[in-house]
C-alpha cells in the first residue's frame, strides 16, 4: 500500500512527467491556452495512457519476453498504442457520444504524444508489476493534468498582460514552464522524507 | 523456431491484427455520420486556429451542419470558404440572417467618470478585476478596447473610449461578445430594425434597473446629483433629488454614493 | 528548388523553434553538446531514412491506414538506431536513454512525413529531411553548448575554467532546459521582428 | 479490389517486410549488444568483485543451466588458476530492482566481496547500500550463513535509514549463495572446459 503512495507522489510531483521527466511537452505548449481544454486533454490522457500501459505491459510480459523480442518493444508499442487509440476514438463515438465530444478532438493528437509511449517504456523499465504500472500510469498522467491546468491557469492572467513582442505565445510559456519546473524542484525534499520513512 | 523466424510471424501478426481491428472498428463501430460533415470540412482550411470559437475545424464543420454556425464561421477563409461552404449547405443555410456584433451601450457612458486611477494592463478583462473597471457608470464600457484587439477583421475602433463597428466589415464571430467583461456587445441580426430595437434603452433602462429616491430619507446633498454620468437628476439646495426614468441608465453610481441610501 | 528544399530546414523553418515541434527530446538531452549532437544526428537518420522510403511508398499507401503505415516505418528506423547505438555507441545510449525510443514519436519526423514527404518526389523528401534534421542538430548542439558551459562548465566533457568555476547547475536540470529554450524562441522571434520592420 | 483487403494487405505487408529487416539487423548486432551492455552496465562492478583477476573477466564468461534457468557466471583468473567466481542476482529494492555482482571462492564457496551493478535506490538515502562500508561486510560470509540483516536475525549491519534497500542487496546476495551453491558440483567441468578455450 505505501509502496503505492510513494509511486504516485514521485509520479505526480518528485518525477512529473512534464516538468521533470520532459515527456509531453509538444501539446503542454499547445493545449495549454485555457482551462477548458487543458481539462479536457488532461483527462484523454488519463484516460489513455492507462489504457495504453495496461495494454503494453501485458503484450510485454506475456509475449515479447517469453519470445525473447523485447528489442521490438518500441516499434510493437507504437503500434499497439496508434490502434488502441483509434479504438478507442471509435468506440468513444459510438457508444458514449457525450464524452467523445469533450474528448474526441484530443484524442488524435494523444497518439503522437510523448508520454504515452514513455510511460509504457518506463513502466516495463521499472520491473513494476501488472498494478503498480496501472497505478503509476495513471499517477503519471494525473501529474501531467495538474502541471497543465497550472499552465493554463497562468497562460488566461498573462493574455491580459502587456509583454515583449518576441517573448509573446510559445517562448514566455516555456519560460513559465521553467520557473514551474523550479518550483517543482521543491518537492524532491519531501520524497526523501516519503522514502525514509518507508524504509523503517 | 529460429529468432528470425519468429520476428516475422510475430511481426506480421502484429501488422494484421492491427489492419484487423482497425478494419473491424471502422466497420461495426462507425457511426452513421453526415456526409455534409465530410463536405463542409473539406471546404474548410484545416489549419484548426480556433478563431471562429470552436476547437477544430472539425467541430466547426460539426456546429455548421447542425446549424448552430454561419456558413461564414472561418474567420481566415473569408468570401471564397463561406461560399463553398453554403453551397454545400444549400438554400436552408442561406436563408439565415447575418448576424452582426452590436453595441447595446450607446449613451457616453464611454466618458463617465472614474471612481480611481486604473493602472493596471490596458485590457477590459483585467481592469474588471478591481472593482469592476473604475468607471462610475459600472453598468457601461470600461474602455481599453479589448473587443477592438480581438477582432480578427479590424471591425472595430475605439472612439471616445466606446468600441465604433463596421457592419460592413463584421461577420459576426461573435469574438468580441464573448470577451467583453461587461456584456454589452451583443449578436443581432443585421437589419436596421433589429438595430433600433436594440438601443441602450432596452438593455439598461429596463425598470428593475431604473432608481427611484425615497423623497423621506433624502438629506438634499445633492451628491448624486454632482456624480450622475448622464445629468438624469434634479436637484436644487434644499429640495430632494428627483430621477429622470428615461434618462437613468442604472449605472449604480447615484445608489453607491447616497449617504443617507436613500436610493434604490 | 532543390536548394530551397534543403535550406528551408536550416532557418526558414528550423526546428524546434519556428515549427514548435519535438520539444521533449531538446529539452531532455540537451544538458550536454555530445547529447544534444547525439540525438540531432539520430532524428537526422530516422528523418532522412523514413522520408525517402515513405516517398517511394507513396502511391501504394492506402490514405486510410497512412498513419499506421507511416509509424511502422518510422518505428523501423528508430530501433535500428536503437540497435547501432548499443553496439557500437554504447555511452551515448545511455545518455540518451528513453529518448531514444520516443524519437518515434518526434512530431517532426510524422509532421514531414505526412505535410511533404507523402507528397512529394523521392529527391525532394530526401533533401528536405536532410535539411530539417540538419537545422534540428544544429539548434540541439547550440542549446547544449550553451547549457553545459554554464551548467557545468565544461564543453564535450572537457573543463573550461579552473577549478574555482561554480557552475550553475540549475541550468542542467529542468528549468534551465525550458528557460534557455524559451529565451532563444524569443531571440528568433526578435530578429524576425527587426527583419520584418526593415523591409 | 475491396477497400478493406488493400487497407490490410498495405499495413501487414508493411509491417512483415520491417520485421525481417529488423530480424536481420538484430542478428548483426546481438552479440555485441550483450557485450557492450556487460561491459558499460556491469563490467565496473564485476571489475570491483574480481578486483584480483589478471584476466579479462568479462570475455571469460560461461553461460550454465541451473534448474531451467540460465546463468552467467565470470571468472576471475590469477596465473591461468581460477580464484574467484562472480555472477549476477537481483531483488526488489526501494524503487525498483537491486542488481548485485557476488564474487564466490570456488574451493570454499566463501563470499570474496560484492558490488552493486544497478540501482535506482533514493539518491543519498538507499543509494548508500553502493558504499565500501557496507558491500565490505559481506566479504567472507560463510556458505553455511545466508545474507540477512541483523534486525531480521542475520549477521550484516543495515545502512540506518535504508532498510528496503540494505534487505534487497541481502536478499540478492542470499540467492546468489544458494545458486552458487547449486552450480559448484558442475563448476570444475565447466571450469576446466573453460581452460581448453
Amino acid at each position: 500500500m505505501m509502496d503505492a503512495v510513494i509511486v504516485i507522489f514521485s509520479a505526480v510531483f518528485v518525477n512529473n512527467i512534464l516538468l521533470a521527466r520532459y515527456l509531453g511537452n509538444c501539446p503542454f505548449c499547445g493545449v495549454s491556452k485555457n482551462l477548458s481544454s487543458a481539462w479536457g486533454m488532461g483527462i484523454a490522457v488519463i484516460f489513455v495512457l492507462t489504457i495504453a500501459t495496461a495494454a503494453t505491459w501485458i503484450i510485454h510480459h506475456f509475449i515479447l519476453d517469453p519470445l525473447h523480442l523485447s528489442y521490438l518493444q518500441t516499434i510493437v508499442f507504437i503500434l499497439v498504442i496508434a490502434t488502441l487509440v483509434q479504438l478507442v476514438e471509435f468506440f468513444l463515438q459510438k457508444n458514449a457520444a457525450a464524452l467523445f465530444q469533450s474528448l474526441g478532438i484530443y484524442l488524435p493528437l494523444i497518439t503522437t504524444n510523448c508520454a504515452v509511449l514513455g510511460v509504457a517504456i518506463l513502466a516495463i523499465k521499472n520491473s513494476y508489476d501488472f498494478i503498480m504500472s496501472v497505478v503509476f500510469a495513471a499517477a503519471s498522467a494525473a501529474g501531467f493534468l495538474l502541471a497543465l491546468l497550472c499552465m493554463a491557469g497562468i497562460r488566461e492572467r498573462l493574455e491580459t498582460v502587456v509583454l515583449p513582442r518576441p517573448f509573446r505565445g510559445t517562448a514566455i510559456t516555456l519560460i513559465i514552464a521553467g520557473i514551474m519546473a523550479l518550483a517543482f524542484f521543491g518537492f524532491s525534499g519531501m520524497d526523501a522524507t516519503l522514502s525514509s520513512l518507508a524504509h523503517h | 523456431m529460429t529468432p528470425l523466424v519468429t520476428t516475422v510471424v510475430f511481426m506480421a501478426a502484429l501488422g494484421a491484427t492491427a489492419a484487423l481491428v482497425l478494419i473491424a472498428a471502422a466497420r461495426f463501430l462507425a457511426v452513421p455520420s453526415d456526409p455534409r460533415v465530410e463536405a463542409v470540412l473539406a471546404a474548410l482550411p484545416g489549419v484548426n486556429c480556433g478563431a471562429c470559437g470552436y476547437s477544430s475545424c472539425a467541430a466547426a464543420a460539426a456546429a455548421v451542419v447542425r446549424g448552430e454556425a454561419a456558413p461564414g464561421v472561418c474567420l481566415i477563409g473569408k468570401a471564397e470558404v463561406s461560399n463553398a461552404v453554403a453551397t454545400i449547405m444549400g438554400k436552408e443555410a442561406k436563408a439565415a440572417a447575418r448576424k452582426i456584433a452590436y453595441l447595446r451601450c450607446s449613451r457616453n457612458c464611454g466618458e463617465a467618470g472614474t471612481d480611481f486611477l486604473y493602472n493596471g494592463p490596458a485590457d477590459c478583462r483585467s481592469a474588471m478585476m478591481l472593482y469592476g473597471g473604475g468607471k462610475t457608470c459600472s453598468g457601461g464600457c470600461i474602455g481599453h478596447g479589448t473587443c477592438e484587439t480581438v477582432c480578427p477583421v479590424d471591425a472595430i475602433t475605439m472612439k471616445n473610449s466606446l468600441p465604433v463597428i463596421d457592419p460592413a466589415r463584421c461577420t459576426g464571430c461573435g469574438l468580441c461578445v464573448n470577451i467583453c467583461p461587461k456584456k454589452i456587445l451583443a449578436l443581432i441580426d443585421d437589419t436596421p430594425q433589429a438595430a433600433e430595437k436594440k438601443k441602450c434603452a432596452e438593455y439598461c433602462m429596463q425598470d428593475d434597473l431604473k432608481f427611484e429616491v425615497d423623497q423621506e430619507k433624502c438629506i438634499k446633498c445633492g451628491i448624486c446629483f454632482n456624480n450622475c454620468p448622464v445629468d438624469a437628476i434634479v436637484w436644487e439646495k434644499g429640495k430632494p433629488a428627483f430621477i429622470e426614468k428615461e434618462h437613468c441608465i442604472g449605472c449604480y453610481t447615484c445608489m453607491r454614493l447616497c449617504p443617507p441610501k436613500a436610493i434604490g | 528548388m532543390l536548394i530551397n528544399d534543403f535550406t528551408r530546414g536550416l532557418w526558414e523553418q528550423i526546428p524546434p523553434f519556428r515549427l514548435v515541434l519535438g520539444l521533449c527530446p531538446t529539452l531532455a538531452v540537451t544538458s550536454t553538446v555530445t547529447g544534444g549532437a547525439g540525438m540531432g544526428i539520430a532524428t537526422t537518420f530516422v528523418l532522412v531514412c523514413s522520408n525517402v522510403l515513405i516517398s517511394v511508398l507513396r502511391p501504394v499507401i492506402h490514405p486510410k491506414v497512412r498513419i499506421a503505415v507511416f509509424i511502422v516505418i518510422i518505428a523501423t528506423f528508430v530501433v535500428f538506431v536503437e540497435m547501432a547505438t548499443q553496439a557500437w555507441a554504447y555511452p551515448v545510449y545511455q545518455l540518451l536513454g528513453i529518448f531514444i525510443p520516443l524519437i518515434v514519436v518526434n512530431c517532426i519526423i510524422l509532421g514531414r512525413a505526412e505535410a511533404f514527404a507523402s507528397k512529394h518526389t523521392v529527391v525532394r523528401s530526401f533533401f528536405d529531411g536532410l535539411g530539417m534534421g540538419m537545422g534540428f542538430t544544429l539548434s540541439l548542439a547550440v542549446i547544449g553548448l550553451l547549457r553545459e558551459l554554464l551548467g557545468s562548465g565544461t564543453i564535450a566533457g572537457r573543463a573550461l575554467f579552473g577549478p574555482s568555476f561554480l557552475p550553475c547547475t540549475l541550468m542542467a536540470k529542468a528549468p534551465g532546459a525550458f528557460i534557455t529554450i524559451g529565451c532563444f524562441l524569443a531571440i528568433m522571434n526578435g530578429i524576425d521582428e527587426r527583419k520584418r520592420s526593415i523591409k | 479490389m475491396n477497400d478493406a483487403v488493400k487497407m490490410f494487405i498495405v499495413l501487414a505487408g508493411v509491417t512483415t517486410t520491417c520485421g525481417l529487416l529488423l530480424a536481420g539487423a538484430h542478428d548483426l548486432t546481438r552479440e555485441r549488444i550483450v557485450t557492450q551492455q556487460l561491459r558499460y552496465i556491469k563490467g565496473p562492478a564485476i571489475r570491483t568483485v574480481l578486483s584480483d583477476a589478471t584476466n579479462d573477466p568479462l570475455l571469460d564468461r560461461r553461460v550454465v543451466a541451473v534448474s531451467g534457468k540460465e546463468v552467467t557466471l565470470f571468472f576471475g583468473k590469477k596465473g591461468g588458476r581460477v580464484t574467484s567466481i562472480a555472477l549476477e542476482t537481483a531483488a526488489q529494492g526501494y524503487a525498483g530492482p537491486v542488481h548485485i555482482i557476488s564474487g564466490f571462492d570456488p574451493e570454499s564457496g566463501t563470499c570474496t566481496a560484492i558490488a552493486v551493478a544497478l540501482s535506482q535506490e533514493t539518491p543519498g538515502i538507499g543509494s548508500r547500500i553502493t558504499g565500501d562500508a557496507f558491500t565490505g561486510s559481506f566479504t567472507g560470509l560463510d556458505p553455511a550463513t545466508a545474507a540477512a540483516l541483523r534486525k531480521d536475525g542475520g549477521t550484516i549491519d543495515g545502512v540506518g535509514g535504508a532498510t528496503v534497500s540494505s534487505r534487497a542487496v541481502c536478499s540478492a546476495v542470499a540467492a546468489a549463495q544458494k545458486l552458487f551453491k547449486e552450480i559448484r558440483p558442475s563448476i570444475s567441468e565447466v571450469e576446466r572446459e573453460n581452460a581448453h578455450q
